[in-house]
């Protein structure tokens, strides 16, 4: 356990905010607007962590303990992502499912919190957000599933690390759908457009925005905050599929791996720009259309 | 001697499947039980010891009177001549008395008697008897019909009874019969009721009791 | 001994049939079941001797149905001796019925025949004799049936009486049958058809007419047992006959049909027909289970229901026996335990048919709540006459199964089961129907002791052979059951 | 095994003395569960040194019963089962006595019902002997269905009574054969274990008897009915554990028939995977508390065949790794899905206890008004989806260890059935967060939905202490199960016959990593405090007020505004209404002055509505055509007897 493995959750830790802050940047390009600043996030946590807070009447100790517990939900998580070729701290054979588990915790959080304050929109919201949750899930571990069974490993720490540009070059197709299909769940785990759109202003459209209208101060600081890691997360799953080089020094492995990650964002951002919000029969489609995707992928690799 | 008696109880049995009256049918009965009562007296080889007298005279006396006496009595109260449509009519049941004779005939020879029967007509008769039986009961309304088609049948059993069994127990001959008068008496006391009960007594028509 | 035990009830029902003192018929038929249970008991631990030379012997087969005679015969001189009922009852209503009798000292005598009856058959081992001895267990029960003298037992009691006639007719002339295959082993006419005789010499009989003698036999005193299709007039009769007298004819007066049949099979078995026997009697013993699970299924009466149940568990005996080996074993055994389970249903369906006045199922409700003792011992009979463990009838029936699975015969096995299946959905549906739900009136009903004590005993019986198979029961099993060329 | 027999004597002992005192509530309750717990103790003492020990112990007397014989033995599995069995029983026992207190029937008869199908179930796992163990299963059913009856005055509840007593005993025909065409093979009636191949047939027959009673589709319809029916801690105990003694079933069954052919591990998994899938699907579609969390359970015994399947599937095509984590996780999550289970249908019954209502749609912001049972059911939803850091977790990432292990390792059949499981348990493992955020977030959270939910109040002091005990337990096990794992493997290896060595060559590598999961656990718990720590920091001295719900502006909200259970679900019925067939009744706003609208839903079972219920019909139907027979007609009657005389006459004189 070096140094690296340490530095790997604090790296995601601090730059995670950044993140969403990138993706706003290529959409403001694409509209041709200036757009927020880079750092508007850490602005943002900064301000609401120093807010007071107003809660319904109708809440109970659940509403304002999920943000926190989702937050912590998350931080854990995050101890399970390798990234450059650095293994995770808490890497063990399988930790893919409890990466998946402790996803579903953070979100099992946040859509009891929203059902906690009686409204319709957020129940509208928590609602779709299970849905969506439910088909996102068998895509998330099937893709996993094909990429493991590419190097015949099943921990994220040897899977992603052990990747190489001979692999993609062996079987493009597969690994090419594995990925297609991990970036649509991202999209829908992160609530991106065309899932969701995270800014929109009419609360019955929303998803996840609709199901966090209630929250306000430090609470809603540690919501936007575990949204921002929870992206950077699945950021550096991608990076690291699609960036599997090796330059020999972790840290200039993480260094490519952390310019991989914005390099996601700025994908998600060019897709963000160039798609509308799907309606929700067509991204059903999509969820299912994603779980096809890495169901494929594992055929072509079970040959 | 024994072919005489056998072919007038054959005779007896064609007269009951065509008959329409409740009083003939019975005087046709007993009639037929007189006869079988004297079958013991000529089947017998030996000469005729106290006990087969006693057996035919038995036989004479509830087949030839006392049963159809107390039938006669059951049925006073009804209205016996009134015909009544049976499920069979009597031309068909005719006929179909004369295939079952053959039929008998012909079970006559699949089942030979071991020690020689005393006449080929004993196996046949009594299995025309036991069809003929059946028919009555399956085939008529009446109750009191069926109890002859009850009689019969149990005379048909009671032919080869004597024809092919030289010797049977004195006690089981006795129970037998006694089984049968009881039989009957009991059935005559019921016929009493159900006439009086229904102010008729077609069973066909005793059909409350079913699923 | 065994005299005393046929003349006993005998003596004692002309007495009553003489006298017609009511007085002498509430004390005799009990008197006279405890007596017999007595001396039942002391023939199970001392055999006793032959008696008109050799024609009545307690083998192992009359030995077992004997105290199984005697046993629901006290338990039915108990209850008929407690039972309430002599309101009049509205004639000819179907769903109304009620069970009034006014000559009680006839309905007693008629009993005590009955017993007597029975007796002979248990011990009669001349073939001849038990034909009398079955044709006179009719005729000892005809009266029973018909009296409540309305035209519903009367319907009944005609049905009952001619078809067991026509049917009893049959069994004579396989008497008659038998004789001639005897007579042609060896030209020799005169033949003794007492049962060890025949069965000693059975190898070298006639088998042609042993085969038409087995058929006859089997159908003749199947009409009586009720084996279908021969067994239409025993809804009619069961349902029709007073309460008290049911559990006697369904408990007690099936085993001496049963006796006729497992005499017929004997013979068979003797002459080297086994197989043949057996398959006849399999044969039937399905087809009653299936007759039985048209009618329980959708039954809407409660003593019918139970009556079809008869069918359906003489037809497990039949199976039983046509298995042959241990499902012989399995099939006297079960013939044990439903005389006790059955009885014991018909005794509480008398209660109900008191305090309710209805034998529709539909219209009894709430049991548990009204009568809450009869209600769980109604259930508890449902439970031991569906063979559900711990009851005996779950040890019978196993061992039927088991004696058709290991004699490969799996379609046998699946039919058997398959069977049961439904007739217990049947048999569940009916039951818990009437056991549970809401009372509609809550009054609680006290019912005397003697209406409650012999089901419970009854049904403790059962639950005891379930649990514990007395090895002096365990041996005349077996002993019977090797009679029958099995095991 | 002396102490066994003593501690079931006492159980059943005391459940009698129940009986006899029944008309004193107080006391019959108190008699009923002393015996429970004082038998549970002394069984539990026994089983753990088995267990922790090795070794086995047994029992054998003679009865008279043909091929019959009191034949009791302890090896590591039963002892196995023992554990969730009696805590549970003891645990539900407890919360009883609190649960009946208003009822005014006799409850002696309850507890001698309940007494008896505890010690069933500790027969069933101890015997030896097919007879005993179809006496001990019957016990149980009778037990449990007089159980279920016990508001036997409801419809619906003798309904369900009906239902479950013919499932089971149609069930336990099959077990007949099954145990029958064994002891043929073996000669007697004892369990032994076989090293022959055995028919696929005959596992085949205990799969659908041990299925009905674990409640795997299709077989499971009695389930969605009695558990709703029964009193709480009843259908806690069923739901728990007496299930589960289908799937001992299936495990003793394994032993006794050998080694089975590869198309078993194929339709076993396949039961598992529609019971999975199905039963969640049905699950979320209920809005009646117990009938999801009986759904609920169909779910979770199909993960449990999951793990049954992949273990059987390691075993025919060698694959010990994917066959010992299949089993392991097959064992482990019967135990976790005992303790949440039964936590969970003990909630809800509290919940109906206060309320008098199970119907989602009524009820709503509970969670304030029952502060300890809204905890302890939110703890129970999280473990029942397999969130870590609770139990649920531990067993379900053992399922996906072992398809990921094989399904990346393996080739042919293995591979592409495990990578199916690892599809079909994730999407079962997200719906169950939608079926559970519906069941916790409508009754417990927001605004009460009607007169029953606002008159919640939390439950008696002997009902909510077993809650908490279990919460906590599914918290502690969630925690400290990834080190319990590795001491299930006696129990495998007996299933199994693996020895351990090659529990440590295949799975060492993966058991040492384990208690990482731990640590995870406890680093989230680390976090959770310091976020929690900070938030409650930073909130010291700001303003923190209270106001209404975001309503989109709107001022006046109410509890009709909430999003109710039909409205949760609605999109899964949308997508699933081919296999749902959710029943819709829908009044919906029109005009420019619009009535009152109102949106019902409800979902029939599948089985039952389209297989079972026609079925039954048809039979009826079928007989009723034959009932002619018996017309009444003594004419035709004598012709029967006439007619088969002559078939008789001429099938046997012919030949």
């Amino acid at each position: 356990m070096s140094v690296a493995t340490f530095i790997v959750p604090l790296v995601g830790w601090l730059l995670a905010p950044l993140l969403p802050g990138v993706i706003n940047r290529v959409k403001a390009k694409f509209a041709g607007r200036r757009g927020q600043p880079l750092f508007q996030l850490y602005f943002d946590l900064w301000k609401l962590l120093r807010k007071g807070a107003v809660y319904s009447h109708t809440v109970s100790w659940i509403f304002w303990t999920a943000p926190s517990a989702g937050c912590a939900a998350i931080l854990t998580a995050s101890l399970l992502m390798p990234l450059g070729g650095t293994p995770a701290l808490l890497a063990l054979p399988g930790d893919i499912i409890l990466f998946a588990g402790l996803l579903g915790l953070a979100r099992f959080f946040t859509v009891l919190a929203a059902l906690d304050t009686g409204s319709s929109f957020e129940g509208m919201g928590s609602s779709r957000e299970v849905f969506i949750a439910a088909l996102a899930e068998p895509a998330l571990l099937l893709s996993l599933a094909a990429i493991a069974r590419k190097i015949t490993q099943y921990s994220l720490s040897e899977i992603l690390p052990a990747l190489s540009l001979w692999d993609w070059l062996q079987s493009t197709p597969a690994l090419a759908l594995a990925t297609a299909a991990l970036f649509i769940v991202l999209l829908a785990e992160n609530c991106r457009i065309p899932v969701d759109d995270p800014t929109t202003h009419l609360e019955l459209t929303m998803i996840h925005e609709a199901m966090v209208l209630d929250h306000g101060g430090p609470d809603l600081a540690f919501i936007l905050y575990s949204a921002s890691l929870k992206l950077w997360l699945m950021g550096s799953l991608l990076a690291s599929l699609l960036v599997p080089v090796h330059a020999g020094h972790w840290a200039l492995d993480l260094a490519i791996a952390i310019v991989g990650v914005f390099g996601v964002g700025v994908i998600v951002g060019v897709v963000e720009s160039c798609l509308a919000r799907l309606r929700m029969p067509i991204i059903l489609q999509l969820l299912v259309g994603a779980s096809t995707m890495a169901a494929v992928a594992l055929i072509l690799l079970l040959r | 001697m024994i072919d005489l008696l056998l072919i007038l109880v054959v005779l007896t049995n064609l007269k009951l499947l065509g008959a329409s009256r409740l009083g003939a049918s019975i005087r046709t009965v007993a009639a037929q039980g007189v006869v079988l009562g004297l079958l013991p007296l000529v089947t017998h080889p030996h000469p005729l010891s106290i006990r087969i007298l006693e057996l035919a005279a038995g036989s004479v006396i509830i087949k030839g009177f006392l049963i159809p006496g107390l039938l006669f009595r059951a049925v006073r109260e009804v209205d016996v001549s009134r015909e009544i449509e049976p499920l069979v009519g009597y031309i068909t049941s005719l006929l179909f008395g004369l295939a079952a004779l053959g039929l008998s005939v012909w079970f006559g020879a699949k089942l030979p008697l071991p020690m020689g029967a005393l006449s080929s007509w004993l196996v046949p008769v009594s299995f025309f008897c036991i069809i003929s039986g059946f028919f009555l009961i399956v085939a008529r309304k009446r109750a009191v019909t069926q109890v002859l088609g009850f009689l019969v049948l149990e005379n048909g059993i009671y032919t080869f009874g004597v024809g092919a069994m030289q010797e049977v127990s004195p006690l089981v001959e006795a129970g037998v019969l006694l089984d049968v008068l009881v039989a009957v008496f009991i059935m005559g006391i019921i016929i009493f009721h159900i006439s009086r009960e229904f102010e008729h007594i077609e069973t066909d028509r005793l059909s409350t009791l079913k699923d | 001994m065994i005299l005393t035990l046929i003349l006993m009830p005998v003596v004692a029902a002309i007495a009553l049939f003489a006298s017609r003192s009511r007085a002498a018929s509430r004390v005799l038929p009990l008197g006279c079941a405890l007596a017999h249970l007595a001396l039942s008991v002391a023939c199970w631990r001392q055999a006793p001797a032959p008696a008109l030379g050799g024609w009545l012997v307690l083998d192992p087969i009359g030995k077992l149905f004997l105290l199984v005679i005697s046993v629901v015969f006290f338990m039915g001189a108990i209850y008929a001796a407690g039972f309430p009922g002599t309101q009049a009852p509205p004639r000819n209503d179907p769903s109304a019925a009620s069970d009034s009798f006014q000559s009680e000292p006839i309905f007693n005598g008629c009993l005590l025949m009955l017993l007597g009856t029975m007796t002979l058959v248990t011990a009669s081992q001349h073939l001849g004799l038990l034909w009398v001895a079955i044709e006179g267990t009719t005729l000892a029960s005809t009266p029973l049936i018909y009296l409540r003298r309305d035209s519903r037992s009367l319907e009944a009691t005609w049905k009952y009486l001619l078809i067991c006639s026509v049917g009893i007719a049959l069994a004579l002339l396989g008497n008659f049958f038998l004789e001639v295959a005897a007579a042609k082993a060896d030209g020799v006419p005169n033949h003794s058809m007492v049962l060890s005789e025949v069965l000693s010499g059975a190898a070298h009989f006639d088998k042609t007419w042993v085969k038409a003698a087995f058929i006859l036999l089997l159908i003749g005193y199947g009409t009586k047992m009720g084996l279908a299709p021969m067994h239409t007039w025993l809804p009619d009769a069961y349902s029709e006959s007073p309460s008290p007298a049911a559990p006697l004819l369904s408990g007690a007066l099936i085993n001496c049909a049963f006796i006729g049949v497992l005499r017929a099979q004997q013979v068979c078995a003797a002459a080297g027909l086994a197989p043949f026997g057996e398959e006849a009697i399999l044969a039937l013993g399905l087809l009653s289970m299936a007759v039985a699970a048209v009618f329980i299924l959708g039954q809407t009466d409660y003593k019918r229901l139970l009556a079809y149940s008869s069918v359906e568990n003489v037809g497990i005996m039949a199976v039983g026996l046509g298995l042959g080996g241990a499902g012989a074993f399995g099939s006297l055994l079960h013939a044990v335990n439903h005389s006790f389970a059955k009885a014991m249903l018909f005794f509480i369906a008398g209660n109900l048919l008191f305090v309710y006045q209805t034998r529709a199922i539909a219209q009894v409700r709430g049991l548990l709540h009204r009568l809450p003792f009869s209600g769980v011992l109604w259930l508890t009979g449902f439970l031991a006459i569906t063979g559900t463990p711990p009851f005996g009838t779950f040890v019978s029936e196993f061992s039927i199964l088991k004696s058709a699975v290991d004699q490969g015969r799996l379609w046998v096995a699946a039919m058997f089961l398959g069977l049961l299946g439904v007739i217990f959905i049947g048999m569940a549906t009916a039951f818990l129907g009437m056991a549970q739900g809401e009372a509609e009136k809550e009054t609680r009903t006290r019912l005397s002791w003697m209406n409650l004590a012999p089901p419970l005993g009854l049904g403790a019986l059962v639950l005891t052979l379930g649990l514990y198979l007395p090895p002096s029961l365990t041996q005349v099993l077996r002993s019977a059951a090797q009679s029958l060329g099995g095991l | 095994m002396i102490l066994i027999l003593l501690a079931l004597a006492i159980i059943v002992g005391s459940g009698f003395l129940s009986l006899l005192r029944g008309k004193q509530v107080r006391s019959a309750s108190w008699i009923g569960v002393t015996g429970v717990w004082l038998g549970s103790v002394l069984i539990l003492y026994a089983a753990g040194s088995v267990l922790f020990k090795g070794g086995m112990e047994s029992w054998r007397r003679e009865i008279t019963i043909p091929g019959g014989a009191l034949s009791l033995y302890l090896d590591s599995l039963s002892a196995f089962f023992l554990f969730p069995i009696l805590i549970l029983s003891s645990l539900a026992a407890w919360y009883g006595t609190g649960y009946l207190k208003p009822s005014k029937k006799n409850l002696g008869v309850h507890w001698f019902f309940y007494n008896l199908l505890v010690a069933s179930m500790v027969t069933i796992v101890l015997a030896h002997n097919a007879i005993l163990f179809l006496m001990a299963w019957e016990a149980m059913t009778l037990a449990s269905f007089f159980l279920v009856t016990f508001d036997q005055e409801k419809e619906t509840v003798r309904e369900a009574g009906w239902i479950y007593l013919v499932a089971s005993h149609l069930g336990t025909g099959c077990l007949f054969i099954f145990f029958l065409l064994i002891g043929a093979q073996h000669d007697s009636l004892e369990f032994e274990r076989s090293n022959a191949t055995a028919n696929g047939g005959i596992f085949l027959l205990a799969l659908i008897g041990f299925g009905t009673k674990a409640g795997l589709m299709p077989l499971h319809v009695w389930l969605p009915e009695a558990h709703p029916a029964a009193p709480s801690h009843v259908s806690a105990l069923m739901s728990g554990v007496m299930i589960k003694t289908g799937i001992y079933g299936l495990l003793r069954a394994c032993e006794l028939c050998g080694s089975l052919p590869a198309w078993v591990a194929w339709v076993v998994l396949g039961m598992g995977m529609a019971s999975g899938i199905l039963g969640i699907l049905f699950a979320l579609s209920q809005h009646n508390l117990k009938r999801l969390l009986a759904y609920s359970s169909v779910e979770n015994m199909g993960i449990i065949a999951i793990g049954l399947g992949l273990g059987l599937l390691g075993i025919s095509h060698h694959v010990p790794g994917l066959a010992m984590l299949g089993f392991l996780a097959c064992l482990a999550h019967i135990i976790n899905h005992a303790s949440y289970k039964g936590l969970l249908f003990l909630c809800a019954g509290a919940t109906g206890h206060a309320t008098g209502t199970l119907d989602m749609n009524l009820l709503g912001g509970l969670l304030k008004r029952m502060p300890w049972t809204g905890a302890t059911f939110a703890a129970g939803a999280a473990a029942i989806c397999g969130l870590p850091p609770f139990n649920g977790f531990i067993s379900e990432f053992l399922i996906f260890a072992g398809a990921f292990r094989a399904g990346t390792t393996s080739n042919g059949e293995v591979a592409i059935l495990c990578l199916a499981v690892i599809a079909g348990l994730a999407f079962i493992g997200g719906l169950a967060v939608a079926a559970f955020a519906k069941a916790f977030g409508t009754t417990f959270l927001g605004e009460p939905r009607s007169e029953y939910a606002r008159q919640g109040h939390e439950v008696e002091v002997s009902m909510r202490w077993p809650i908490v005990l279990l919460a906590s337990l599914c918290l502690i096990l969630g925690i400290t199960g990834p080190l319990l794992v590795p001491k299930l493997f006696p129990v495998v290896s007996g299933l199994t016959g693996y020895s351990q060595e090659i529990f440590q060559r295949e799975l060492g590598p993966l058991m040492a990593v384990l208690p990482k999961i731990t640590l995870a656990s406890l680093v989230f718990f680390a976090f959770f405090a310091v976020c929690f720590a900070l938030r409650r920091w930073l909130l010291l001295g700001r303003v923190v007020e209270q106001n209404t719900t975001w309503g989109c502006g709107y001022l006046r909200p109410d509890a009709r505004i909430q999003y109710t259970a039909s409205s949760f679900t609605q999109p899964f019925g949308d997508l699933f209404h081919w296999v749902l067939r959710t029943q819709r009744w829908m009044a919906a706003p029109s005009g420019f002055f619009p009535k009152p609208t109102s949106f019902r839903s409800e979902t029939p079972d599948l089985c039952q509505g389209h297989l079972y219920h026609p079925a039954f019909l048809r039979l009826n139907w079928g007989l009723s055509k034959l009932r002619w027979l018996q017309h009444g007609k003594v004419q035709l009657y004598v012709l029967y007897i006439a007619a088969v005389l002559m078939i008789l006459l001429v099938w046997k004189l012919a030949v």
